[in-house]
């Protein structure tokens, strides 16, 4: 593996803070960035990728191209929850698995950001429709989660309104503001880019630190409580992501994706989501424990992702694509 | 002054909106709502720091009549038995105005 | 141990200021504020999402002796009554460290 | 109409980012930006209009014509609350018609500010003096208002104190941050407006997004609300602001403003305070409803001005002016 | 429902961890706490303005066994007497869920 | 003294945002900036210094002159809070004297960026390595502080945990994110600065601006109530900056800093904590009365240091340097 990848990865300045914040937590340094500054910071986050997708979506159209890639985000967002349940029914209860497969099935935000600023970092281009592709993978994993919660589970469980859910699923409000940033993109095209790039390109990279530090201290404060749920989730956290990456790649070549989409797409096979799916599962499988699927997806898969993921994947598809 | 019976639910943020539909729904026109709650208890330390927000606790306060502390009760157990939560009922007096 | 009245007024957060003064006025000395809270009663739903801000309740609770809780009631009562707003009184022990 | 105007106004994106927020709302997203936050970028806003108006104000200077401007300013701050108190009075009880005629007698900065990002959008130039015909337009209607409660109003009613109240109506948040920023920019010049530059100006408009996608928010949620309340706050919301508009752009005619000038006159007289008044209201007017007073300026008058106002307004001053 | 007592510890916000380490020591698995609170006492106004932080009070809520709660006084006395703040306790009824 | 070095002090934006904090709060305003924003722009300010003075540090190495910079930083953060001590046992009993002491041997991270702000202003440079002198003079006074109320102290006093100390000392959240934003710096140097330009650079000044506006309104707040108090911390708060200033204005022509390091070095020396010690005070020695170390902190010498010491020191530097 390429150790200039790495490198170039780890003296990212947002990998840098995420480190930074992390320290933070396991010396015991009250540092913290109190809320809602975190929410409003992820707002901001996702609506300048959104719109920053959507302008570029204008430049590029609705080709034949894209429409694959997305076809493609949607079969794994609906494959990836199903076979990780599978897999996660060994060892954890319905509910409980139901609610990690639809954490593993959706995306997380921040990752694909994360990869979108190191691929900058290399000069790689890649394309707005990932952007969209990654709308388009939130949701689906909530609804087969809660679908296989309901239909496996107990009949005495939470009675679940379908039109709850969907609403949950589809028009929670970081979904809804990716989206409705990427259409606002798309409508406004290069004139609205340039008149809004101070705010959603330049100060980014610096409003993307902000983000990864106070990730960095969450993440750390959940890997201490880890232990108390034994070997497994650990394993999976771990295991999961490399085997959906694998996944990924083959897809991406057998699409023909070109590097830099190949990367995003990966990722966001290969993350989990700690931010839309635990707020719906909250509410529809409350039997399901937020300790157990936040603390995987945020303090394992994430970091994982982050520091040893977009490197190797980088790597494999250097190797691979040339 | 008017004897009341003084209802503080402690709940997970979310729950907040469904709780108070079914109060307002069973008659109840008057709530307070503490934000930015965090604590522990069955369920854990909820500490209200995920990045999506919504992982803290909340309050609401209810002052009722007497008479009908029960079928507050009556409807908030179940969501409490659900969902986890802890409600305690005192004694006060409502300085009318 | 020593026996006081509880007393928790929630009210309009801009009226805060001048009901702290009135307290003060008759000599409450301690005092604690609870911020950001909503609600719902006779005037409506209290949201707190006003883009000015203050459109909130807060909620003043008071500690103090028996004695002096008529005092304090007969303070704040017409400012209840003009302003909305809402006063619940109960026994408390205050726990003397 | 010039449909063109229509259509650069639709294709803003901070008025885009306003629909995104209604939507939201209605199609029941969660999506909301919690406070601090909309009192930070608000805060943020009118520093920014301040400052940079002040800088405008350094350039240009103290000339007859900005003084007959300010003047125009004045005037119509006492007269629109003072006529559109005889119209309230027909359907209302005294506080409330008090407290809705200085609503409407006062200004929406995020209007005024909306206006100018428009303006800049069609590259029409506008002078720094018109963000102090904003200050000074904020608060005479806040004393008129009070003034018309207390002398007609039950002699039983809140006793107020008018030096609190000059307080509140002069020394208010908003204002003062307008002004103070007005101040600085006009003593600082364009050398403290440089340095500022990338703070006030270059991520002004994406903060409006921000700004407005919340105050589409706000909106939506309020507008649901409305029919309690009958037709008559819906009409008034509606045909009082043309009404303002058309006086306003007599006005501005008559004392010769230029085409950019008019228009920010035009939209302080036709749009209505939801921030200084209200708060102001809320302690010197305690009997009267805010569910009424904010919800017309909010949830009618405010999008009336920014969707179907601005590109009117500016078709009327394109036709008449040229 | 079951007797309890409600006990609420309102104290400087810097204070909150070590409380709940004294609370948890002597085995109280349940607490809520309440956050941004400002208020005024024996020593002086907190108004939760200063620009590092953590000037504002804190209010911890615990319901427990009554005959737990000597032992929970015990506990927090010294640190209130130490630090200031104020302790009520009250009866109350938990809802059993 | 030069007039002009007055002159672009007081016309600097950010220090008359200051005094427009102090003003609002003097006429009764309701302006604030409601929390966590100023503590989300604090550690914004502390992010950006630290991590330019890191890129900084980056391009110079570490020389010996740095070394010796650094030495003197370190000798000053012991003295100044020992015989401070003395000075103020006259007045004070043993708690507050120690934690007026261990405030005024501490710094203020915004008194120095706002001495850079000026230095900037006027075209002077100086090294990130001061940077670094901030981050090690911010925590021995803590450390000394809490020694003399303890060591002097009534043995029933509270019991001191020292490990404890040391991590409020060292690893509270200013001191963190300054010094982790320095090394984060430092390591990516160049093409990381570049990369984080737009927000740790750009938009410095304007947040900057925004964060003394609070900053007035704070220090104006507790003027009022300073009275109390007598004329002693009145007299100190004044007379102990400036003596400091003096040895430190000495120090740094004896080691042979250049003029824009000595007027960091001096500030540094002259200025009192007011967010990193009062939070460890208020847990080591909680005897003490915050009302009176941080007020004079923050309502006397801050306003002191920024209004008329900035000019006066680079006065007396321009005078004995050239
Ligand atoms: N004994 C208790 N006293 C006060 N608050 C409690 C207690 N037990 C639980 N809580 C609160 O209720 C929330 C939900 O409790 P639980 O469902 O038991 O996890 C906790 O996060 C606490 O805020
Ligand atoms: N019955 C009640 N129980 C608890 N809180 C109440 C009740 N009635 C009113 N409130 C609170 O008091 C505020 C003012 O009440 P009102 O003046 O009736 O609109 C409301 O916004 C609620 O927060
Ligand atoms: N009588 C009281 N009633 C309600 N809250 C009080 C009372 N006395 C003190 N407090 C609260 O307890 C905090 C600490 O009190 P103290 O230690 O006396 O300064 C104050 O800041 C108030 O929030
Ligand atoms: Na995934
Ligand atoms: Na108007
Ligand atoms: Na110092």
């Amino acid at each position: 593996m390429d150790l200039t990848l790495i490198a170039s990865n780890l003296l990212n300045p947002p990998v840098l803070f995420f480190f930074l914040g992390m320290i933070a937590c396991f010396v015991g340094s009250d540092l913290e960035i109190p809320q809602p500054i975190p929410k409003f910071l992820s707002l901001y986050l996702l609506l300048s990728i959104g719109f920053k997708g959507g302008v570029e979506l204008h430049k590029s159209g609705l080709t034949a191209e894209v429409a694959i890639a997305l076809g493609a985000a949607i079969l794994m967002a609906i494959v990836v929850p199903l076979w990780t349940f599978l897999i996660l029914r060994k060892r954890l209860d319905i509910n409980n698995a139901a609610a990690v497969a639809a954490t593993y099935g959706s995306v997380s935000a921040v990752t694909f950001i994360a990869a979108g600023s190191f691929l900058s970092q290399l000069g790689i281009p890649s394309g707005g429709h990932m952007v969209a592709a990654m709308a388009l993978m939130e949701s689906p994993a909530i609804i087969i989660g809660v679908a296989l919660a309901r239909k496996l589970g107990s009949p005495g469980g939470t009675p679940v309104s379908w039109s709850h859910l969907l609403r949950d699923a589809f028009a929670n409000g970081s979904v809804f503001i990716l989206c409705g940033a990427l259409v606002i993109g798309a409508v406004t095209g290069e004139k609205g880019g340039k008149a809004l790039a101070p705010f959603t390109s330049d100060i980014f990279r610096g409003m993307l630190c902000l983000f990864l530090l106070d990730m960095g201290i969450l993440s750390a404060r959940r890997i201490r409580g880890i232990r108390q749920f034994g070997w497994f989730p650990v394993v999976f956290a771990l295991a999961v992501p490399l085997v959906n990456a694998i996944a990924a790649l083959a897809l991406a070549r057998f699409i023909g994706l070109g590097p830099g989409d190949a990367l995003l797409f990966t990722v966001l096979c290969a993350s989990a989501s700690y931010i839309a799916v635990p707020a719906a599962m909250r509410l529809a499988i409350p039997e399901a424990n937020p300790g157990l699927y936040v603390t995987m997806a945020l303090a394992i898969s994430f970091p994982f992702n982050i520091i040893v993921g977009l490197p190797l994947y980088m790597a494999i598809i250097n190797r691979i694509w040339s | 002054m008017q004897n009341v019976k003084r209802i503080e639910i402690i709940v997970d943020s979310p729950e907040v909106p469904s709780l108070l539909k079914e109060l307002t729904h069973i008659g109840v026109s008057g709530y307070t709502v503490f934000h930015n709650i965090t604590g522990s208890g069955d369920r854990g330390e909820r500490r209200n720091d995920e990045p999506g927000g919504g992982s803290g606790n909340s309050c609401i306060l209810l002052a009722i009549a007497p008479e009908k502390s029960d079928a507050v009760i009556a409807a908030i157990r179940p969501i409490l038995r659900r969902r986890g939560g802890v409600c305690l009922m005192s004694d006060a007096q409502w300085v009318v105005h």
